[in-house]
This record gives structure tokens, C-alpha cells and sequence, in this order.
């Protein structure tokens, strides 16, 4: 009954769900689409234009669609009170976020994935910057968003309409990272400065968070 | 503790009319900016108070996740609630600083940037506050609490350096201002921070009874159907 | 001298947001101390 | 793991009052529920039954007074040693039996053979391939049972185990019931349907509008 056997046993079994539901990905994907298409309509901008806004525009995109995965974490829980199936026994509560943080990442991780062509085509992007850069602010900048907006879909499902909830949350403590996510990418398609700082920073937002959600899930999870 | 708040009242009243007097006529007039530049006085005054009472906040949660005291749990309640007030004294006086002054409403300058992302997140921690169901919407507040006390730094960093890469306007003040004007700014802050204090005490009261009122409504749900 | 309007309006705004809280919480005052008098009743 | 004292109180509860807001669900529950015996709770809906049972299970806290179970005031050392059964099944619909056993087994660090012991003890299939969203209601509350069972607890918390199941098949979970009680264990059943029980239960304990009104070890028969 060990701490990484529970985070692997239920990182497994939210997979199949998701697998088996496809509730999260189908609307985060579709979302994402319409953001891409809706802002490719608004804007039709030229290649230089587009190297400078298409950052901003495409972590927007994921930011939002996220949303929808991360409200589709606990829901899943609620359903037929399978939480406090988790709650009853005697496993620790921090193997649970760990697990969901993890799945949420890889969910988000696949949208990213299957969204950066389509964002790279609609905007005619190209990186005149060091392009490897993307991976590390991609992986950094994915788990920023995700640990804690899965912190805070668990402290919103303790609200009335938690939905709402999640966005009022967790956009305004996810602002440090947003800039450093945005300002990053920017950074290396435009190729102007480096992309160093952001990283950094979004490497130290990540390991401020981490930690202080692990400290403290517990009790989000034990307020009932 | 009656005494105590009239003469606090009484301190403020005299601080502010002071500060009020200080700020319009006795401070020097800036060179560049003009009259305008007077308003810096209750700007930066109501800025540093927010201030205060968000770090009042922070340690309040801390505390009551420690200790789980109503009394702190009261504090970081009205802390957050009245500095949010104050927040919002200095989102609307910047712009109407920076218009005359800029020729613009707004400005994505640092410190402006830093206030409305503390204002962004005190809001969500009262709006928190308002809507939780749990029987521990303490708790759940008071963590919120704490990540928001740990965002501002990053916060601060992640601004102060993406408005270092682009040309910004710079609000004249910092180390080049004053001695007279310092004296008159710091008079500013003393007279905000006291009606912070007050604010804060009636707030307190006010919580305080509205939770004797709620737990009498509740013990007198158990007797009723006792009968 | 059009200036000076904007110096105005910075300490008025100032005054009346302090006003309205203070209206709000007096409001809520009253609000809990009439639920007070009905629980004595 | 401790010898049980066939003497000891499984539940001792003192002046345990619940409160949602302004609505209170228990008014002050003192009892002491001595071990190896099986109590059925009755009472009208809103009687505060299901609150009695989440409140000895450590899902709600009680606003005030103390509840100790299985000997311990602190319900985190002692949740391995007891089992939860909700009225809501407490699966996910889009898994197998097994699979949803599998998993809440490795909470409890339970072996997958005992998980196949616990389905066939429900007299389930460990092998059939069916999600356990498209189970007959009988099978989904025989399911949720063999979860609540798979670690063999000490306590064993029932909420309406027999509702929308079967005459049959209820009478085969009772006679489960009666074994599990038989082995010294101590069981909590709240139902509607006391008659099932009515010959093997050690004592009814009758609650109304949150307190406990009376205990007696014979069915009362109350005109409907």
C-alpha cells in the first residue's frame, strides 16, 4: 500500500475512465478548435504580426480548454459518491492529487500536441528563435496550469456552482504563470530575447506550488 | 475597549484633516507634474495599506491553519475584505493619475499591474468565502490564502520583469523625492493605516455578533424539533 | 488648470469608496441587529 | 493488528451534534455500541440516519461532542478497519467488478485474490465483462457490498444495502450479513426494510429529527 503503488493504481484507472468516457478530451479538443478557428477569423494576421501575438493566443486557448478537463476530474469523483469510496479508507490523500495532476497532465499534454500543428498552419508560424526551447516551456508551463487548477477544481467542488467556481480561482493565482508561459513563447518565435528568465521563473512557480499543494490537500480533501 | 475606539476615531479624524491639509496645500508643488502629482499622496498612502492588511491576511490564514482560532479566522476575513476596499481606492486613483499625467487611462506599469493582480486575487478569495458550501469554508479560505500570499512574489517578479524589457513611464517618486514630500506622504500612510484600524474594528464587531447570531439560530433549530 | 480636475476627482473617488463601504457595512449592521431583536422575541 | 475485544465498544458517541448551516441533523447522539453485535438503524427519511453512519465513518466531522471508534477518537488509524457501504454504489460505472475491486483493493492494500473472495461471497461473477453501468440494480448493490467487505473490517456501516433489490437476493445478502456478523465483526445496517432482518439483528435503534429515541433488542411493530 505504498504512496507511488496508489498514484500509479489511480493515474491507471482515470486513464481507462477517460478512455473508456472520452468526456474531457473530446470537449477540451473541440474548444480548443473553436478558439483557433474564432481567432484566426478576428485577426487574419500576416507571419511577423502573428509571431508576436500567436504566444499569447495559443496558451489562452489551452488555459481555457484546460478548464474543461479539470472540471471533468472531480465531477468524474462525484458521480455515484466514488470520492468517499477514497475518503473511507486508509490510503493518504496526497497519492489522489498527485495521480489527478499527472492525468490531467497527460490530457492536456495530448491536446497540446494535437493543437501546435494546427496553430503552426492557421498562423504560419516559425520559430526564429532556439525552437528546442518550446519543449521545456510546453512540459513547465503545462504542469503549472494543471497542478493547480487541479487544487482548485478539488476546493471548488465545496462550492455552489463550481464550475464558475474553477476560472475565478485559479486565473488570477496562475497570472505569474501565464506571463511566463506567454512571454517565453513569444520569446523564442520572435527570436528578440531570451527565454531564459521565463523559464526559470515558471520552473519556480512550479516548485512553489507543488509543494504547497501537497501540504495542503489534505485538508481540501477532508473539508467536506 | 470603548474608549480605546473613540480615541482611535478621534486620532484618525485629526490625521486625516491634517493629512488632507498637508497633501492640497502645504506640500510643495511637483515641477513636472504639476497639482496633479498631489494625488500621489492618497495613492500611495491607500497602496501600502492594502498592503498591510493582505500580509495581515496571510499570516491570519497561516495562523488559523495551525491553531484553527475563530479569532484568527475572523481576522483574515476582514483583513482581505478591507484591503480589498483599499485596493480599490488605488485602481481608481492611478488612472486618474495617469491620464493628466500620461495622456492614458491606464498602463501596464508594474506596481499598477501588481495591485490589480492582488485585487484579482483577494476578490476570489472573498467571492471563496461567499459561496462555499463546506462546513470548513475556513479552511478551504485559508489555504486560498496562502497561495495567494505565495503568488505575489512570483507575481512581482514575472511583472517587473516583463515591463523591463519595454519602455515604460516611471511614477516619479521612489528614492529622488523630497524630504518635505516624504513628510507629508508618510502622515498620508499613518492617517490611512488608522482608518484601516477602525474600519477593521467595526468589522470585526460586526462579525463577531453576526456569528452569535447565526450560532443562536442554529441552537434554537436543535430545540424546536426537540419538542 | 484642467489638471486640477483630476486631482479632485482622485480624492473624491477616494472618499466615496470609503463611503460605500462604510454605507454597506452599516446596512449589514442593521440587517444583523434586527435578526437579533426577532431571536430575543 | 490488535486482538478484537468481543467486549469493547465499537462506537462510543458523546453529545455528537451535527449541523448544515442552520439545519441541524444530529441533536446531540449519545450512545455506546458494544462490539460482535449487529444494530439496525431505523427512522424516517431526515431522521438523521445516513449522517450517523458518514459521522462513525470520519466523512462528516461533527460540530460538536466526540465520537471514538473502533477504541480511537482520531478516525485516520483506525479507517483500514472499517467498511462504508453508501446508498449511491460507490463504483465507477465505466469499469468491470473486478476492476473497480482491483482498484479499491490496492487502497486498502488488499490482494486481488481476496477481491475475487469478496465478489464471490456476493454470489457475482469476479469474471464478468460487464461495466458496472449496465448491472441490474440488485447487482450494483451486491457489488457495492463486496467493496465495503474486501477488507474484511472490524465495522462494517451499511446504508440501505437491500433498497431496489430483489427479495431474493436480499435475503442472500442478509444471510451474508449474518455470517460476517457471526465472526465477531460489528454492523451498522440503516434500512427501510427491517423484516429482512428482523429474526437475526441483536437491536433496533429507532432515531427521530437527529436523536436517538430508542434502543430494544425486538422489532417494534408499528402500524404503517
Amino acid at each position: 500500500m505504498s504512496f507511488l503503488e496508489i498514484t500509479r493504481s489511480t493515474l491507471i484507472k482515470d486513464i481507462r475512465l477517460e478512455w473508456r468516457s472520452k468526456d474531457a478530451i473530446n470537449a477540451m479538443l473541440f474548444f480548443a478548435l473553436l478558439v483557433v478557428v474564432i481567432f484566426s477569423f478576428s485577426f487574419d494576421p500576416d507571419a511577423e504580426e502573428s509571431r508576436r501575438i500567436a504566444g499569447g493566443l495559443i496558451w489562452v486557448a489551452f488555459l481555457f480548454a484546460a478548464v474543461v478537463a479539470l472540471n471533468q476530474t472531480w465531477a468524474r469523483e462525484l458521480r455515484n459518491q466514488v470520492l468517499d469510496a477514497y475518503r473511507v479508507s486508509p490510503a493518504p490523500a496526497n497519492p489522489l492529487f498527485l495521480a489527478k495532476a499527472l492525468g490531467n497532465f497527460i490530457f492536456v499534454s495530448i491536446l497540446e500536441l494535437l493543437m501546435t500543428p494546427l496553430f503552426v498552419i492557421f498562423y504560419k508560424l516559425r520559430a526564429l528563435g532556439p525552437a528546442w526551447e518550446l519543449v521545456p516551456i510546453a512540459l513547465l508551463g503545462t504542469w503549472a496550469l494543471v497542478i493547480n487548477g487541479t487544487f482548485f477544481a478539488a476546493i471548488s467542488l465545496r462550492t455552489r456552482s463550481r464550475e464558475i467556481m474553477l476560472p475565478l480561482l485559479l486565473f488570477p493565482i496562475s497570472l505569474p504563470a501565464l506571463l511566463g508561459m506567454v512571454n517565453a513563447t513569444t520569446a523564442v518565435l520572435t527570436g528578440d530575447a531570451p527565454a531564459r528568465f521565463w523559464i526559470a521563473l515558471l520552473l519556480a512557480y512550479d516548485v512553489v506550488f507543488t509543494t504547497a499543494c501537497l501540504f495542503l490537500f489534505e485538508l481540501v480533501l477532508e473539508a467536506e | 475597549m470603548k474608549r480605546g475606539f473613540t480615541i482611535l476615531a478621534v486620532v484618525t479624524a485629526v490625521l486625516l484633516c491634517f493629512g488632507l491639509y498637508a497633501a492640497l496645500i502645504a506640500a510643495p508643488t511637483e515641477q513636472t507634474m504639476g497639482n496633479v502629482q498631489r494625488i500621489f499622496y492618497y495613492h500611495v498612502s491607500s497602496a501600502w495599506t492594502a498592503f498591510l492588511l493582505f500580509t495581515i491576511n496571510f499570516v491570519a490564514s497561516i495562523a488559523y491553519l495551525l491553531r484553527r482560532n475563530t479569532t484568527t479566522d475572523i481576522v483574515a476575513l476582514i483583513s482581505a475584505e478591507v484591503g480589498v476596499v483599499f485596493c480599490t481606492v488605488v485602481l481608481v486613483t492611478g488612472p486618474l493619475w495617469a491620464r493628466p499625467v500620461w495622456g492614458i487611462w491606464w498602463t501596464w506599469d508594474p506596481r499598477l499591474t501588481l495591485t490589480f493582480a492582488l485585487w484579482l486575487i483577494y476578490v476570489s478569495y472573498l467571492l471563496l468565502r461567499r459561496f462555499s458550501t463546506s462546513s470548513q469554508a475556513a479552511v478551504l479560505a485559508a489555504v486560498l490564502a496562502v497561495f495567494g500570499g505565495l503568488d505575489v512574489p512570483l507575481d512581482y517578479l514575472a511583472i517587473r520583469w516583463w515591463r523591463g524589457q519595454h519602455p515604460a513611464p516611471v511614477i516619479g517618486g521612489g528614492g529622488s523625492l523630497d524630504a518635505h514630500m516624504w513628510y507629508v506622504l508618510l502622515i498620508n500612510v499613518a492617517a490611512f493605516v488608522c482608518l484601516a484600524w477602525l474600519l477593521c474594528i467595526v468589522r470585526y464587531r460586526l462579525e463577531v455578533l453576526k456569528r452569535e447570531v447565526e450560532e443562536t439560530q442554529a441552537l434554537e433549530s436543535l430545540m424546536e424539533a426537540g419538542r | 488648470m484642467n489638471s486640477m480636475h483630476y486631482l479632485y476627482a482622485a480624492y473624491i473617488a477616494t472618499w466615496v469608496i470609503h463611503g460605500v463601504y462604510l454605507a454597506i457595512l452599516a446596512r449589514k449592521y442593521a440587517r444583523v441587529r434586527k435578526e437579533m431583536e426577532t431571536l430575543r422575541k | 493488528m490488535p486482538e478484537i475485544d468481543s467486549h469493547a465498544s465499537a462506537v462510543t458517541a458523546e453529545n455528537v451534534i451535527k449541523q448544515f448551516g442552520r439545519f441541524a441533523a444530529l441533536r446531540g447522539i449519545t450512545a455506546e455500541f458494544a462490539a460482535g453485535k449487529m444494530y439496525v438503524v431505523l427512522g424516517d427519511n431526515g431522521a438523521g440516519k445516513t449522517t450517523l453512519l458518514r459521522t462513525i465513518a470520519g466523512l462528516a466531522q461533527p460540530t460538536r461532542g466526540t465520537i471514538s471508534v473502533l477504541g480511537s477518537t482520531s478516525i485516520k488509524f483506525v479507517r483500514a478497519r472499517i467498511g462504508y457501504m453508501a446508498h449511491p454504489s460507490m463504483l465507477y460505472d465505466e469499469m468491470t467488478g473486478m476492476e473497480n475491486l482491483r482498484y479499491f483493493g490496492r487502497l486498502y492494500g488488499v490482494s486481488s485474490a481476496n477481491c475475487r473472495n469478496a465478489i464471490l461471497s456476493v454470489k457475482l461473477d469476479p469474471d464478468l465483462d460487464r461495466l458496472v453501468g449496465q448491472y441490474s440494480q440488485g447487482m450494483r448493490q451486491r457489488m457495492s457490498l463486496a467493496r465495503a467487505i474486501l477488507n474484511d473490517p472490524e465495522l462494517l456501516l451499511l446504508d440501505e444495502p437491500f433498497s431496489n433489490v430483489d427479495f431474493r437476493s436480499a435475503r442472500e445478502m442478509s444471510g451474508l450479513l449474518v455470517q460476517i456478523r457471526d465472526r465477531g465483526k460489528t454492523l451498522f445496517v440503516v434500512t427501510h426494510q427491517p423484516g429482512l432482518l428482523e429474526s437475526v439483528a441483536d437491536e433496533f435503534v429507532y432515531m427521530e429529527s437527529g436523536r436517538i429515541t430508542d434502543r430494544s433488542p425486538k422489532l417494534r411493530t408499528v402500524a404503517q
